[in-house]
């Protein structure tokens, strides 16, 4: 009885409380909530580190600037340490338990394939930030992605070899998802391109030297170039070591490499690698009405402002994923779900560090191939080349 | 009736032989007592005959059946049960199972009806354990009926290694020095427990250095220096055998 | 009434009501997940608890037959079109078998030389699932269609449960049925002393052999569930740290304790979630946590705190 | 033909060195304490990265190389004294999860002080290749080769010549008699921590112009490691670096010669199949179980 007595007591006293607060804050309504799940450890750290960084930043930017829609932006970030098996929890957690308004995230492609039959079942607007076309192609009504697929990089490299003259390509990968990824488009498109993979070797995970696969790749017939596909430590290790042996080829990497880290850890040995990159890489080199002038300079010095580090593309990823959800929020008036995805859907021309997007329900990813340059590694840093 | 005929077996680690072209026969029945100096090789011969260790040449033949080439636990089978010098007990299990693995040869130990613990399989058990009790009683072990291995004293945990290897139901027993340890009481309950199992008709050979009790319970004893037989016969040809109180029973003969 | 407090009844009995109970403090599909994860680890380590908490051999390659278990399922039912439970059987009796012809040469070594053949074994399979792209999808993985059996599709936090629960359960059951057998009682033996339990009857190797292939099979059985479960596998599941995880669930819930296997892999699935509120420290609080319990608990949780309660029980009757 | 020999020779005694730097630690550890020590590849890690940090942070390149090693040899005392001597009697395989949380627990830490990124440490004598026999050799190379060196006599001088040595050595042998005789059985467990912590602080400042530095870069390096002590036979230091140099050199022949996606697997198979012809490893012998 007592009991009883006491419980309705709670209800009566919550009831106060509630009434009370929502008449307090009835206009600065509930947050609005995203959630991420990234590499932010692991072996995808690289990536994943600089992604949260760059949400981090921007979510506190808005909210202290007074957030969206007149709603403070809140930001939940969980580090999946690069496994795709915790994706999927995290991503559980994220729609059940943190009743986020949209997800962004999966560094990886393993990462966002893992979760997208859950995130398709849930309903919940979803960014990925990993390479594969398969994340969109075909198209799954909820998820999108930002970055340039591994494929158009791998065309990008192969105009550039083209138009170089050189047909006959030895590539070396690594063991990761990214670089089995870009390998398996090389492969795919070298015929159509009208080149010959000539050599293909793998390294494994924690390699230190790679000498051994390039003076395979060095003695192949005819080779004229040299494509290494990864990410992290192996691209400066695979640079110094193609030095080492004195490959003699034009060197080509994917932007995987795209990182003031790949130069700086060469030693020197980067110089003349050309890859494919975001322009956000070389935004001073951009011409004065380049359209994503004004967004990459403020993004690179918002980032190295806060964090002293240079910019990678990576963080690129996460900036775009990030506005688009919340341009589409502010379009949408709202969070609700399918709204914001109809919205999202119907992104046209945003500006991102990326490039220009402009998604429809046949394409969710949107992106143009302008805003996607080839770049060289020249004195220690990248250099546009046209 | 010869039981264990053991034929020029030989072994060697490395360029030292530990057993050399050593012949004899234990008959049915018997205790039979293996004794010599520190490294004369007499531990070496129980793993050997237990099959622990393969010879390097010989045949030893079992029950009339030649098991030099069996592994120990087909030897177990054969009849063939032991005790260690370095106790051995399962010290991750309670007294009262270890002398259960005793008896593993007796109950159902293949896999399907032990994982859906079929009624055979725990009748079986409930039976074996209660003979498992009665051995521990007769071993002098009751009051530790109900405890784990590793909470029992030394002497406690040699009857017990001795419980376990009755509960093989052996046609011969290996003692490998079951007296190392024990108080001059518990060396006298223990010569008694001796005679009982060979009154059981299970014929036991010790390897032992305390000579009292070697005097006490052997039919016959076998004198082993550095891998060889050096003699054998009964304990009196023994004590009267000079090279043998000479070179090694100095100690022994003062218990005359 | 006694035999209740054994844990092959009362502790079943525990572990049932736990399941049983579960579902009513459960608030959502998140904590589904987590439980059902935790039941498909503690089964696996159930199995892994068998080979190094009772027969006292270690294997640090026990994620490889788990990722072989979900990669068959993966294969047979997404690309060949197999009923699930077929391929989950075909799965189970294609571990069994490779386990069963790799013991015999592996199980003679021992200690941390085994130690090595057995992470070796599992770096091995882990190098194919990840080079074998064609076939498994390569690094980033393949996707696996849903359970279907019996004309149901086994959809939902609630349905996974439920079977996961059960799963555990039986695996429990049997567990404890074989622990307490002559093969149970063979199996400690081998642990305690394998020249005395040769000389016993027991034949090592058999027995090495058998428990060796229980356990991958049982390995074998949870990856295909999780295959099912996740809808998406990739090679990771058959990596060394895998493959530490599950020893670590093991001896932290409490080698020879089959309980403790269940309360390690419950500890140890977990504790990554609990540790997303340190944000950067998760890495050190989670080293440090493993740390401190093994050095504190050294005999694992599940034995460390029945061996203290029944101190207190006894301290309370003197 | 054989230039391409040589230069996959160079590559796999290289890494082979640098294996069997881990796999001694792994040895010296086990010797004292029958521990497996799976932080060991986080000893690498550690010293690598503090130099590379000091070197970034203004300090003269031979003391910061030498400050990553004594901060090694710190964390390594330390690793014994607070993780390991607490839990002394626990079973072996309590032991090895104590130190996989410890090398989680490091990775951790060197996260937070020196990021997620990877950097790289100059090279001590430049970059500029050596060609030999048409194979190109870096500097470096020799430097890791003449250290390893240099470390297996010091390493044999401090066995056979000096107290302390003979003193691990016996604890090795037999502890309880090596107790006995007066021998403290403590500290040569500390010892060996910090001669374990001091080898693979060397082995990390080596090769951190070859490998770069991150925070995970111990963790292959530790497991290949092990294989190289397991492999020599556990507890035998020159058969820890005889199987360090065959690891390595198989590796580099494999990916020469066979196929460089299976490597790795290569490796591993060679090791299984020793075991099973060798069970004790190559130079361990066959033990004979004493009962």
């Amino acid at each position: 009885m007592h009991a009883r007595l006491s419980f309705r007591w709670l209800i009566a006293a919550f009831a106060i409380v509630a009434l009370a607060a929502s008449a307090v804050t009835a206009s600065a309504a509930e947050p609005i909530r995203l959630g991420a799940f990234l590499a932010v450890t692991g072996k995808g750290a690289f990536l994943g580190d600089p992604e949260k960084k760059t949400l981090e930043t921007y979510v506190e930017k808005i909210s202290g600037e007074g957030g969206v829609l007149g709603r403070k932006v809140e930001l939940i970030v969980y580090d999946t340490g690069s496994e795709a098996k915790e994706a999927l929890t995290f991503v559980k957690r994220l729609i059940e338990q943190d009743k986020v308004d949209a997800i962004i995230g999966g560094t990886s492609t393993g990462e966002t394939m893992a979760v997208i039959r859950e995130v398709e079942a849930a309903a919940v607007p979803f960014i990925s930030l990993a390479g594969a076309a398969e994340i969109v192609e075909p198209v799954k009504k909820w998820v999108f992605k930002t970055p340039h697929t591994d494929r158009l990089a791998v065309e990008k490299l192969f105009t550039d070899m083209k138009a170089r003259g050189l047909t006959k390509i030895g590539i070396l990968s690594g063991p990761g998802g990214f670089d089995k990824s870009c390998r398996t488009n090389a492969m795919a498109l070298a015929p159509a391109k009208g080149l010959t993979i000539v050599a293909d070797e793998t390294h494994g995970a924690g390699d230190t030297d790679m000498t051994p696969q390039l003076t395979r790749i060095k003695g192949a017939p005819g080779l004229q170039a040299f494509l290494y596909c990864g990410f992290g430590a192996p691209t400066s290790i695979v640079a110094k070591n193609v030095r080492q042996i004195g490959l003699g080829v034009p060197h080509y990497q994917t932007h995987g490499s795209a990182s003031m880290s790949f130069i700086q850890g060469a030693e020197g040995a980067a110089e003349g690698v050309r890859l494919p990159a975001a322009a956000l890489l070389v935004v001073d080199q951009l011409p004065a009405d380049h359209p994503q002038k004004a967004v990459a300079t403020a993004y690179r010095d918002a980032y190295t402002e806060r964090y002293k580090e240079p910019i990678s593309t990576f963080g690129g990823h996460a900036y775009d994923g990030l506005f688009i959800v919340l341009e589409a929020i502010k379009r949408a008036g709202g969070t609700d779900k399918a709204k914001v995805r109809d919205e999202i859907e119907k992104t046209n021309r945003f500006i991102g560090a990326d490039g220009i997007f402009t998604m429809s329900p046949t394409d969710h990813l949107g992106l143009d191939t302008a805003s996607f340059v080839m770049v060289e590694v020249k004195d220690g840093t990248w250099l546009l080349l046209n | 009736m010869t039981l264990l005929r053991v034929e020029n077996l030989s072994k060697s680690f490395g360029p030292t032989p530990a057993i050399e072209d050593l012949s004899f026969a234990i008959s049915l029945g018997t205790i039979h007592s293996i004794i010599g100096p520190n490294g004369a090789g007499k531990t070496t011969l129980f793993n050997l005959i237990s099959g622990l260790y393969r010879p390097t040449s010989g045949t030893i033949w079992f029950d009339d059946a030649d098991i030099t080439a069996l592994p120990p636990h087909r030897r177990a089978r054969c009849g063939l049960s032991r005790t260690f010098q370095n106790l051995q007990i399962f010290l991750n299990l309670s007294a009262l199972d270890n002398v259960m693995v005793g008896y593993h040869l007796a109950c159902d130990g293949r896999f399907l009806p032990s994982l859906l613990r079929l009624p055979s399989v725990v009748r079986r058990d409930r039976d074996y354990r209660e003979r498992a009790v009665a051995l521990m009683r007769f071993v002098g072990l009751e009051a530790f009926v109900d405890a784990a291995a590793d909470a029992m004293p030394y002497g406690a945990l040699k009857r017990l290694e001795l419980a376990r290897a009755l509960a093989v139901q052996p046609k011969m027993l290996l003692l490998d020095e079951p007296a190392a340890g024990l108080n001059p009481k518990e060396t006298a309950e223990l010569d008694f427990l001796i005679q009982q199992i060979a009154a059981q008709g299970i014929t036991v050979v010790l390897v032992e250095h305390d000579m009292r009790l070697v005097w006490s319970v052997s039919n016959h004893i076998l004198v082993l220096d550095h891998g060889r037989k050096l003699t054998e016969g009964t304990g009196w040809e023994i004590r009267h055998n000079e090279d043998v109180v000479a070179a090694y029973l100095g100690e022994g003969g003062r218990h005359r | 009434m006694a035999s209740l407090w054994q844990p092959r009844t009362g502790g079943l009995l525990a572990l049932a009501g736990v399941v049983a109970g579960l579902p009513l403090i459960l608030p959502n599909a998140f904590y589904y997940d987590v439980a059902i994860l935790v039941g498909i680890n503690a089964t696996v380590c159930v199995g892994l608890n068998l080979l190094i908490g009772y027969a006292g051999q270690i294997s640090l390659g026990h994620a490889g037959f788990f990722a072989l278990g979900a990669y068959a399922s993966a294969v047979l039912t997404g690309d060949h079109g197999w009923p699930p439970l077929a391929a989950l059987a075909a799965g189970a009796a294609g571990v069994g078998m490779l386990s069963f012809v790799l013991a015999q040469p592996i199980l003679k070594l021992k200690g941390h030389y085994l130690a090595m053949g057995t992470l070796g074994l599992g770096i091995i399979i882990s190098i194919v699932l990840n080079q074998e792209a064609g076939l498994t999808g390569g690094p980033d993985g393949m996707p696996v269609p849903s359970l279907r059996a019996l004309g149901h599709t086994v959809a939902g936090e609630h349905a996974w449960y439920a079977l996961v629960g059960l799963v555990l359960i039986v695996s429990v059951w049997l567990t404890l049925n074989l622990i307490d057998s002559p093969v149970g009682r063979a199996l400690q033996a081998v642990h305690g002393s394998e020249s005395a339990a040769a000389l016993t009857g027991v034949d090592v190797i058999r027995y090495k052999v058998l428990v060796f292939v229980v356990s991958a099979v049982l390995a074998s059985l949870a990856g295909s569930l999780f295959a099912h479960y996740a809808g998406f596998i990739t090679p990771a599941e058959a990596s060394f740290a895998r493959s530490i995880e599950l020893v670590t669930m093991v001896v932290l819930g409490g080698m020879a304790s089959t309980f403790g296997a269940v309360v390690g892999a419950a500890v140890l699935t977990i504790l990554p979630q609990a540790l997303t509120a340190f944000q950067d420290f998760k890495m050190l609080v989670f080293g440090a946590v493993l740390m401190g319990t093994m050095i504190f608990l050294r005999k694992g949780l599940v034995p460390t705190l029945a061996g203290l309660i029944r101190n207190r029980m006894r301290s309370g009757r003197a | 033909m054989s230039a391409d020999f040589l230069q996959f020779l160079f590559s796999g005694i290289t890494q082979g060195a640098c294996y069997a730097l881990v796999g001694l630690g792994f040895s010296i550890i086990y010797n004292a304490s029958q521990v497996i020590n799976f932080a060991q590849g986080e000893f690498v890690m550690i010293a690598g990265m503090a130099a590379v940090g000091l070197i970034d942070a203004g300090a003269p390149f031979v003391l910061a190389l030498a400050a990553g090693v004594a901060l090694t040899v710190v964390v390594g005392v330390a690793l014994e004294k607070f993780a390991i001597e607490p839990a002394r009697n626990a079973s072996v395989v309590t032991l090895i999860i104590i130190t996989i949380g410890a090398s989680i627990f490091l990775r951790g830490a060197a996260e937070l002080l020196g990021g997620r990124g990877f950097r790289s440490m100059p090279a001590f004598s430049g970059n500029e290749p050596i060609v030999i026999g048409g194979a190109a050799l870096l500097p470096q190379s020799l430097w890791v080769l003449g250290v390893t060196v240099v470390i297996i006599f010091a390493l044999g001088r401090f066995f056979n010549a000096t107290m302390h040595g003979k003193a691990m050595l016996a604890t090795a042998y037999n502890p309880v008699m090596a107790q006995l005789m007066g021998i403290n059985t403590r500290l040569v467990l500390s010892l060996s921590f910090a001669l374990a912590a001091l080898l693979g602080g060397i082995a990390g400042v080596l090769i951190a112009p070859l490998s770069l530095t991150y925070s995970t870069v111990g963790v292959m390096l530790g497991l290949k490691g092990f294989c190289a002590a397991i492999l020599g036979g556990l507890g035998k230091p020159m058969g820890a670096i005889a199987g360090g140099l065959l690891v390595g050199v198989s590796e580099a022949m494999t990916a020469g010669y066979l196929s460089s996606a299976y490597k790795d697997a290569v490796a591993f198979v060679i090791i299984l199949v020793v075991l099973v012809v060798l069970p004790g490893g190559l130079f361990g012998g066959r033990s004979v179980e004493r009962v």
